[in-house]
């Protein structure tokens, strides 16, 4: 019953990440809402296998503990990247896949130069101090 | 006791904790964030206390030994943060 | 919250781990008690220095009633002690994490101003 | 309703929660905040399904790290440029933002599905679990999960050690050209209360980083939670100015950093030969070895992440 309830939870935080990262354009929201789901699939394997004397199975405890602790350590990756793409072009943000706007201003971009409705901070800021 | 009380105790503070949490979304000030973050912990570590003894496992002790140390780094990292665009208004 | 069948047992008087047992209760209901002021701190009091104050001391309080509980119920020495070093750590990160931040948050609004203009009856 | 099973909704409930509140709403400084929250709640989730292994980790890392990580990330982006930082552009809005929702649903459901499909069916009649936990006492080994990290799985494990260097290196690529600079926050002001604070966590981080690995073959600890809490104890040393981070890094960083997957392959390969297991040929010796080796790799690897620098040196304190 509590193994069913915890299974609910996470499909609740895998479908909440799954919004975030679909919805939000700021790097760091993404990578926000990629740990979250990440955490639910981390919760899943823990979860889901039949417990073997009253623990969790061992084996997907050894995958999820090496796993938590990769986690951190692409995320501290990812955090380097955004910091640097901020300083290049002005902003932390990459457009939402969601959003018609975007796909309009990409083929405008592939046509003719730079998206007006970027405010122009992704082509006229260069590098800041 | 251990059997009867102490489940009731757990899900009273956690009760707390989801009460305290009000003062996270509202804010206002970033400070508040903080705080509630700190509020937080202190309250999860009164849970793991909690927690291993209603359980019977020893070892959850330590997992709050741990919180307790490694809470602080996250203030000390908030310290001094600079104003930023939204600070201030109400969410 | 407590069931009180477990409170009337009339053996529980006069054994003395009933009486454990009982000093146990009331110091994790004092507990609760302080980590609810804590908590009604944090969401009724009007700014970050009163938060603060109410916060990290009954919080702390709690947690002290809390542990002394739990080492009783747990009734080994070498517990008992974890759970003072656990306190001990915990009174001195809400500590420097208070003063960080009351530190942090005087940098942004003065004491005295902030806290009259926050105060609901001014 | 018995209590347990309101504890138990009530967890649940609680990470829900608290994911809404990272995923939605406007400050991105709050998203980060309710974050650690998270962190702290999963730990407390992992110690009531019984898995303390995972509460140390995730208390040493979601607790204290990533948010420390997030913190320190966003409060460059606010150093570059404040008006900006939480700049979100426009978030998508009408038709689009309905697919969101729809896909996030739909998704949700699959989880849900999948999930509670997984439960209802028969077990496997002799899952991995149960043979890990029949084989153990051939390991000489307590720890279940020590066992399968570096007996069952050792292989699996030395990827991992793998990942983590090619994760550090990769960071070391981005950052090459970019200024270092030191956290300057609280060393700046050099507050006795912070001197204090790192004087008794650092040491005593150090220590439950080895009990844990001590205790780690038989009892709940290991490598991976003593190589967090390290790190934990490197970041409280550079947040407080005691380390401070350099362009260079120098042998015996760069020596830590690759001593773990060293330790493991040596371990792993060598025995091979003779048709013996993995990590075998010298009994409870070796695997402390390595496990020393892999928690001094993950300290290091996790602080330079953290630093964004190649280096570490103490700082003026």
């Amino acid at each position: 019953m509590s193994a069913a309830i915890l299974v609910f939870a996470a499909a609740a935080i895998f479908g909440i990440g799954a919004y975030g990262l679909l919805i939000s354009r700021h790097v760091m929201r993404k990578l926000l809402a990629l740990n979250l789901m990440l955490s639910a699939v981390f919760l899943l394997l823990i979860v889901v296998p039949a417990p073997i004397g009253g623990q969790p199975d061992p084996v997907p405890q050894a995958l999820v503990l090496t796993g938590i602790v990769i986690a951190v350590s692409t995320t501290a990756f990812a955090l380097a990247l955004m910091v640097r793409l901020f300083g290049k072009q002005g902003h932390a943000s990459i457009p939402s896949d969601l959003d018609p706007r975007v796909w309009r201003g990409r083929w405008r971009n592939s046509r003719d130069g730079p998206d007006p409705e970027r405010n122009g901070a992704g082509a006229a800021s260069g590098d800041k101090p | 006791m251990t059997e009867t009380i102490l489940p009731w105790a757990i899900v009273f503070v956690m009760v707390n904790l989801v009460a305290g949490l009000s003062r996270a979304w509202k804010g206002p000030t970033d400070g508040d964030r903080m705080l509630t973050a700190l509020l937080f912990g202190t309250t999860t570590v009164a849970l793991l206390l909690l927690m291993a003894e209603w359980l019977g496992r020893p070892e959850i002790r330590i997992v709050a030994l741990l919180l307790v140390l490694l809470a602080t780094i996250v203030s000390l990292a908030f310290f001094g943060m600079p104003e930023h665009g939204e600070n201030g208004d109400d969410g | 919250m407590a069931d009180p069948a477990a409170l009337v047992d009339p053996a529980g008087l006069v054994d003395p781990a009933g009486l454990v047992d009982l000093v146990a209760l009331a110091l994790l209901l004092a507990g609760c008690f302080f980590i609810f002021a804590g908590t009604v701190g944090m969401v009724r009091l009007p700014d970050v220095f009163c938060r603060l104050h109410a916060m990290t001391k009954a919080d702390n309080l709690g947690l002290l009633l809390l542990s002394l509980s739990m080492a009783l119920l747990a009734g080994t020495p070498r517990t008992a002690l974890l759970l003072l070093l656990v306190w001990l750590l915990a009174l001195l990160a809400s500590t420097v994490s208070a003063h960080l931040i009351a530190r942090h948050a005087r940098t942004r609004l003065p004491p005295a101003s902030g806290t009259r203009e926050s105060e609901p009856e001014s | 309703m018995s209590a347990q099973l309101l504890v138990d909704m009530l967890l649940g409930t609680l990470l829900a929660g608290l994911a809404g509140a990272v995923a939605f709403g406007r400050h991105l400084f709050r998203s980060i905040v309710f974050y650690v929250a998270f962190g702290l709640a999963m730990a407390v989730v992992w110690a009531r399904l019984g898995a303390p292994d995972l509460a140390l980790a995730d208390a040493a890392i979601g607790a204290g790290l990533t948010g420390a990580l997030m913190l320190v990330a966003f409060r460059r982006l606010v150093e570059i440029d404040p008006e900006r930082a939480e700049d979100e552009g426009t978030r998508p809005t009408g038709a689009a933002a309905w697919i969101a929702v729809a896909v996030a649903v739909l998704v949700a459901a699959l989880v849900a599905i999948v999930g509670l499909t997984a439960l209802s069916i028969e077990p496997a009649p002799l899952p991995a679990g149960v043979l890990v936990m029949n084989a153990l006492d051939e390991t000489g080994l307590g720890n279940p999960i020590t066992a399968v990290l570096l007996v069952f799985r050792g292989f699996d494990t030395l990827i991992e050690m793998v990942v983590l260097l090619t994760a550090l290196v990769a960071a070391r690529v981005v950052t090459s050209d970019a200024p270092h600079r030191s956290f300057t926050l609280v060393a700046e002001f050099d507050l006795p209360l912070v001197r204090t604070l790192v004087a008794v966590v650092v040491p005593l981080a150090v220590l439950v980083a080895l009990h844990l690995l001590w205790v780690g073959a038989d009892d709940p600890g290991g490598a991976f939670q003593a190589g967090s809490v390290l790190a934990g104890a490197g970041v409280a040393l550079m947040l407080s100015g005691t380390l401070v981070p350099t362009a260079r890094s120098r042998a015996p960083m760069r020596l830590a950093a690759v001593a773990g997957v060293a330790a493991l392959s040596v371990l792993l390969v060598v025995p091979m030969p003779d048709g013996r297991p993995p990590l075998a040929f010298l009994g409870r010796g070796s695997l402390l070895f390595a496990e020393a080796a892999m928690m001094v790799s993950i300290a290091v690897t996790l602080s330079l992440l953290f630093a964004g620098a190649p280096g570490l040196r103490r700082g003026l304190q």
